[in-house]
């Protein structure tokens, strides 16, 4: 690759600190991009608005506009410029605006990225970064508030994180951009201001296909990603307290591939688990939790394994029933208790 | 709706209709104004995108359809609402997410719709809306319908593939619709330059041997008579157009966006100084309409915007029983009955109990 | 609707023939066709050429070019205007090619079609039908051989019929048709040519939303929709005839929605469950069946859920290879002895 | 690969040329014959698109590459694989399904390449490898080199979105690639004018102010002198452009298609006439190379196919132990280890004992 410099040894840096989930995907993107000339940004209002989440904040001033590339509304032509890039060897982080213009592109991730290592026989790789936003909230109705989740992961090619934590943004995404496969980094709209402790060492990189314990338990299992497992350990919080229940929390971190190992040995321990998801339980997610832990666990399950998500309807606008049909903290609560044969 | 003293008037009639269109341009603007306030005070939610400084090509542009043509836009849609005569009440009664709302509060800012005046929505993904259009121009033509199709799109939008389908297909099939290009010199914070090749946006018709125009999308009445003889054209002789209009906002993107990042204030503030409203009234003015004439418009139309606030105020929100209302069509439940047992969702009894009409 | 009329009375006809798949979804065409003005076919292909799997063949002739509407190679365009036209009340038959291609239009079908009828508050309506083969065989490779079924499945708004036999190809067509809401039709590759009786009858419409028993048995319930039914019956008859082992076959019919209580019923009486699917079973169909059997029976279950599909890769070209990856007989008898407790 | 005698040609150079890009339209034409009948053999599967009667097109524009310059194709590609170099073996064993094939038995007919030789595939889905081909336009710019790329697209697939897309990235941001549009007057069934609102393809290029140009396709040196000049333009100034170039294919649209029901037999056989492989001998013979020299090729060239068929058949098909090969790099096993729990499939061993690498 004449013309762009491998790697060079990674700015240095140490400590911990607390930050936002938005600043920590910021941090490990300024550091890939000190570290690997390869790396670079593009999609739509990247570079002069900011982005439109202010996540590429500050990046085109520091890297100009060849590494933060202001793009055309056009997801499938800059989608696909990110696959034949990546082709060549470069390292693309194609932002797309939020998980739902990620259809009119669809053809490029599924038929193309996801592709090309195969069907080519291994003769050329595809290390492109798509980092994009799922889920609702904040009243953006039917076309705005969608997490197609499952159907990525469900793409073989492909890979798919999704950080519930500002350090999990920033390692899963670092570790996306050194990887040699496509990756799909999912990342969440209330999510990005969520703030926690992130260690500034640009070396740590967090490993793909790794679920995470987020709280441990004994008496039941909530399985979750993404924003989800910020509700969930409001919820393992809700059931201590007032039902003297300690449910572990697993975050699954990675899509595909999927920690089943992680997943399979907490639901030994609890044997009971509940799936919470932001997206359409239907032929979502949860169902294929569901469906790993009956055949991994089936001697081990107390009960049936329940599922939490979307209520399975275009996102209306009105914020009374946007509220019903998000899995909001009540309706996973209710749920766990079911599985705990706790129910009222 | 106005109601004009005609003997304060002039005898002329097209200035009867210039008055309107003021009218409809100032309550467009004094609507967002209120928009703006209620989105701020945490009573309209979700994405709120003005249109203020575009009043002229909105109302231009709908004043020329005929009362059975159909009208398909973007997001950007509360002055097409109201120019297309969507009640004031039943737009701002959406913003608040209310049961009376033209969408009965599913929709919110971004899908108004009316099917009773042709309209049909407002939609929110850059440039999905025109294979929609196009469909319904075919519609119109295979049931022999003298009638057109408007679809409105932005500057951004013109770099979709979905707009060089669209425009193909029209033109390929020889359809009845004209896509207006409200080019306002930017999608969010991205120039035209820095995203179109070919600036002229009207010069892509060319690509489809179809006719393209551009005009100052400030002018009103230049406007409605290049809209008026390309939707002639349309209706009649099955040629689809597309008309681009000139125009500024100026507004952030959304509510949210200060609209500063990508340019200057001198540039927002010169193009304040040419107001299309400014404009219109002088036009008004110049063919003899007494200035105190016009003055009246402004209470009416405050008053107008005001009750469609207290009307929203006091709409109900819809019944989260009726969560699912309208995904089916009623007498679906039938056939989702079998889907039941073993559902796993708490949600179960908000989609089948509440059933899906309401 | 000036100018289209409405239903016209069916035109007669009775009796059963033997005829394809193929030709039972053209059966149905054209009696829908002739019952209704609003119903005209669009897609690539399907006039002068005859349709690219034939499906369509005599259509031009017999209704003319308004009614069988050749396009232009533009999926997300003409599938779009399949959406605008349905909203004018129309009845848009779109066929797309393949499955494959729907990605490029996926915005209009799951964005824009699905969304019509909830996003706008009932005000207005998307009647139509969508009609394109899934399915893999005969080498086509990695672009082209993909089954997607349950991420229209998962979609709320949409319906989901995918029919296995002649019978049902016309039934459920023409229910598609007729019914008032955007429906896909999943047809298939290697099942056009698969033949069966059919009733000729213009008024017999196969109900939205129901499996069907494909074949009666008490050891072993082997769920399975498309072409996959034709392979779990003929691992049935296998079953029975190596093993003594009666397995009754549930033909879904409809994955949206999805009719679990026939299902649930079969698995109380055999206590055991495979899913069959042709696409990949990691977040597909089969997920969703086995998370709902193991909630619905729960206590009936005498082992897990077993689930085959295709192999978790972009399909091969080398015929050993897409031999291997396929769903094949031999594959889901294996799975089925492992569900029985017989493997070896 | 063509031994000639150079004493019994004439010494202007170019004739060299000539005789060569001859060889390869011939090879062509002779490989895709036998792959024909290897299909009706059953020994090819899958879909087998021929490019019969477009072999001056072909020849022409990759003649015009330097050899650091990359080309991307659509799916109709047997052609451009040897026109680049490939060895009809590799292509042979491709088709075959073999191991040695040029994608290891994996991408079959469709998903030729060779990276070696800058040939980044054969690609299926209509329209999709635009956006590729502009993304390594990109690539080429941002690490400075003056390279090029050639996208081959077919006339069907200009009217879709990823189109317009790819043509205004690349004019926007001043790349270099030349979108090469093969028409061969139909899309499958579906000739230009019913597919194409503008049926003067290279004219769309205005609607990016892109450089438009059409050519005789089955004239080579009119090809040749045309991409060479458009590729020059990209790679040292960095203007991207479209290359029109009008021809036709004999056969139908697969091996599965008669080709008939769209088009009159008296159609085919008019172009036939004009065979691109008689008027470029007709050029050599012209230019003073005798006609045994030419007739000295067929025997050449037969012999080297029927030596890939053979080398085909002998190749060994990849193992079903490395199903997966390809398909993550190699390393990635580690994070799909905790995957395998509780899995049901029973191609578990497939996708992980095979590992991912061969
Ligand atoms: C496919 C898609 N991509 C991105 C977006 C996000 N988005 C919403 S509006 C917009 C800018 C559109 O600009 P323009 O077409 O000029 O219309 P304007 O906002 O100026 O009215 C963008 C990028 C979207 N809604 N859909
Ligand atoms: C998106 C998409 N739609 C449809 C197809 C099916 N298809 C394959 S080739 C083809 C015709 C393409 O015609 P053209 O671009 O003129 O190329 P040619 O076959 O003439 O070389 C079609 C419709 C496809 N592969 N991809
Ligand atoms: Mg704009
Ligand atoms: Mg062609």
């Amino acid at each position: 690759m004449s013309g762009v410099a491998a790697p060079a040894p990674a700015a240095a840096g140490t400590g911990v600190e607390t930050m936002t989930y938005r600043e920590a995907l910021r941090l490990a993107m300024r550091q890939e991009m000190e570290r690997d000339e390869r790396v670079f940004v593009m999609g739509e209002e990247v570079g002069v608005f900011d982005g439109s989440y202010k996540v590429t904040a500050g990046l085109l001033d520091e890297f100009g506009p060849d590494r933060v590339r202001d793009t055309p509304i056009s997801e499938e032509g800059f989608l696909g410029a990110g696959v034949g890039a990546a082709m060549l060897g470069e390292r693309p982080i194609v932002e797309v605006m939020t998980l739902n213009f990620v259809l009119v592109a669809m053809d490029q991730v599924v038929n193309h990225a996801a592709k090309v290592g195969a069907m080519f026989g291994g003769e050329v790789r595809c290390p492109l970064v798509i980092r994009t936003p799922n889920g609702a909230g904040n009243q953006l109705t039917a076309q705005h508030s969608q997490s197609f989740d499952g159907w990525f992961a469900g793409t073989p090619g492909l890979k798919v994180v999704a950080p519930a934590t500002p350090a999990d943004a920033k390692g899963l995404l670092k570790a996306a951009i050194r990887d040699d496969d496509p990756v799909l980094v999912i990342e969440n709209l209330p999510i990005y201001k969520e703030k926690g402790e992130v260690e500034i060492d640009p070396d740590l990189v967090a490993p793909i296909g790794r679920a995470a314990i987020a709280r441990e338990g004994s008496d039941l299992t909530i399985v979750s990603h993404s924003f989800a497992t910020v509700r969930a350990l409001h919820v393992a919080e809700r059931l201590a307290a007032d039902h003297g229940v300690a449910a572990e929390v697993i975050d699954l971190r990675s899509l595909r591939p999927l920690d089943v190992e992680t997943v399979a040995a907490s639901v030994a321990k609890t044997n009971r688990a509940l799936c919470v998801e932001e997206g359409w339980p239907s032929y979502g997610v949860s169902a294929e939790l569901a469906a790993r832990i009956q055949h991994a666990c089936f001697d081990d399950l107390d009960a049936p394994v329940e599922r939490v998500g979307m209520a399975e309807v275009p996102l209306p606008y009105a914020k009374e029933l946007e509220l019903a049909a998000m899995p909001n903290e009540d309706r996973i609560e209710r749920a766990a208790l079911r599985v705990l044969d706790l129910a009222a | 709706m106005a109601t004009i003293d005609s003997t304060a008037l002039p005898v002329d009639p097209s200035v009867g209709d210039l008055y309107e269109r003021y009218r409809t341009m100032f309550l467009i603007r004094r609507f967002e104004e209120a928009a703006e306030r209620q989105y701020k005070a945490a009573r309209i939610g979700g994405y709120c995108h003005l249109s203020s400084g575009q009043e002229a090509v909105t109302v231009g542009a709908v004043a020329a359809l005929e009362a059975d043509d159909l009208l398909v836009t973007g997001y950007r849609c509360h002055g097409f609402a109201l120019a297309r005569g969507v009640p004031a009440d039943a737009v701002m009664a959406e913003l608040f997410g209310r049961a009376h709302g033209c969408a009965h509060g599913r929709g919110g800012s971004m899908h108004l719709l009316d099917v009773s005046r042709g309209y049909y929505g407002g939609w929110g993904i850059v440039g999905g809306q025109l294979p929609i259009a196009t469909g319904m121009a075919l519609s119109l033509v295979r049931r022999g319908a003298e009638q057109a199709v408007l679809c409105e799109l932005g500057d951004g939008a013109v770099n979709m593939g979905a707009w060089h389908e669209s425009l193909n297909l029209a033109a390929v099939w020889g359809l009845p619709v004209v896509f207006l290009v409200i080019n306002n010199l930017y999608g969010m914070g991205t120039s035209v330059a820095r995203a179109s090749a070919e600036t002229d946006l009207f010069k892509r018709a060319g690509s489809y041997r179809m006719e393209g125009e551009r005009v100052d999308g400030d002018d009103l009445e230049e406007v409605e008579a290049a809209a008026g003889r390309l939707l002639a054209q349309a209706r009649k002789e099955r040629r689809p157009a597309v008309l681009e209009a000139v125009t500024y906002r100026y507004r952030g993107h959304s509510v949210a966006d200060a609209g500063l990042a990508y340019r200057t204030k001198e540039e927002i503030e010169e193009r304040r100084r040419k107001d299309p409203l400014v404009r219109t009234r002088e036009l008004l003015e110049a063919r003899g309409v007494p200035a105190e004439g016009l003055d009246a418009i402004e209470a009416e139309v405050e008053a107008e915007v005001e009750a469609s606030v207290s009307f929203a105020e006091r709409d109900a929100p819809p019944a989260v029983e009726h969560l699912a209302a309208g995904m089916y069509m009623p007498g679906s439940e039938e056939q989702f009955e079998r889907m039941r047992p073993g559902s796993p969702f708490g949600e179960a009894e908000l989609v089948f109990a509440g059933g899906l009409g309401e």
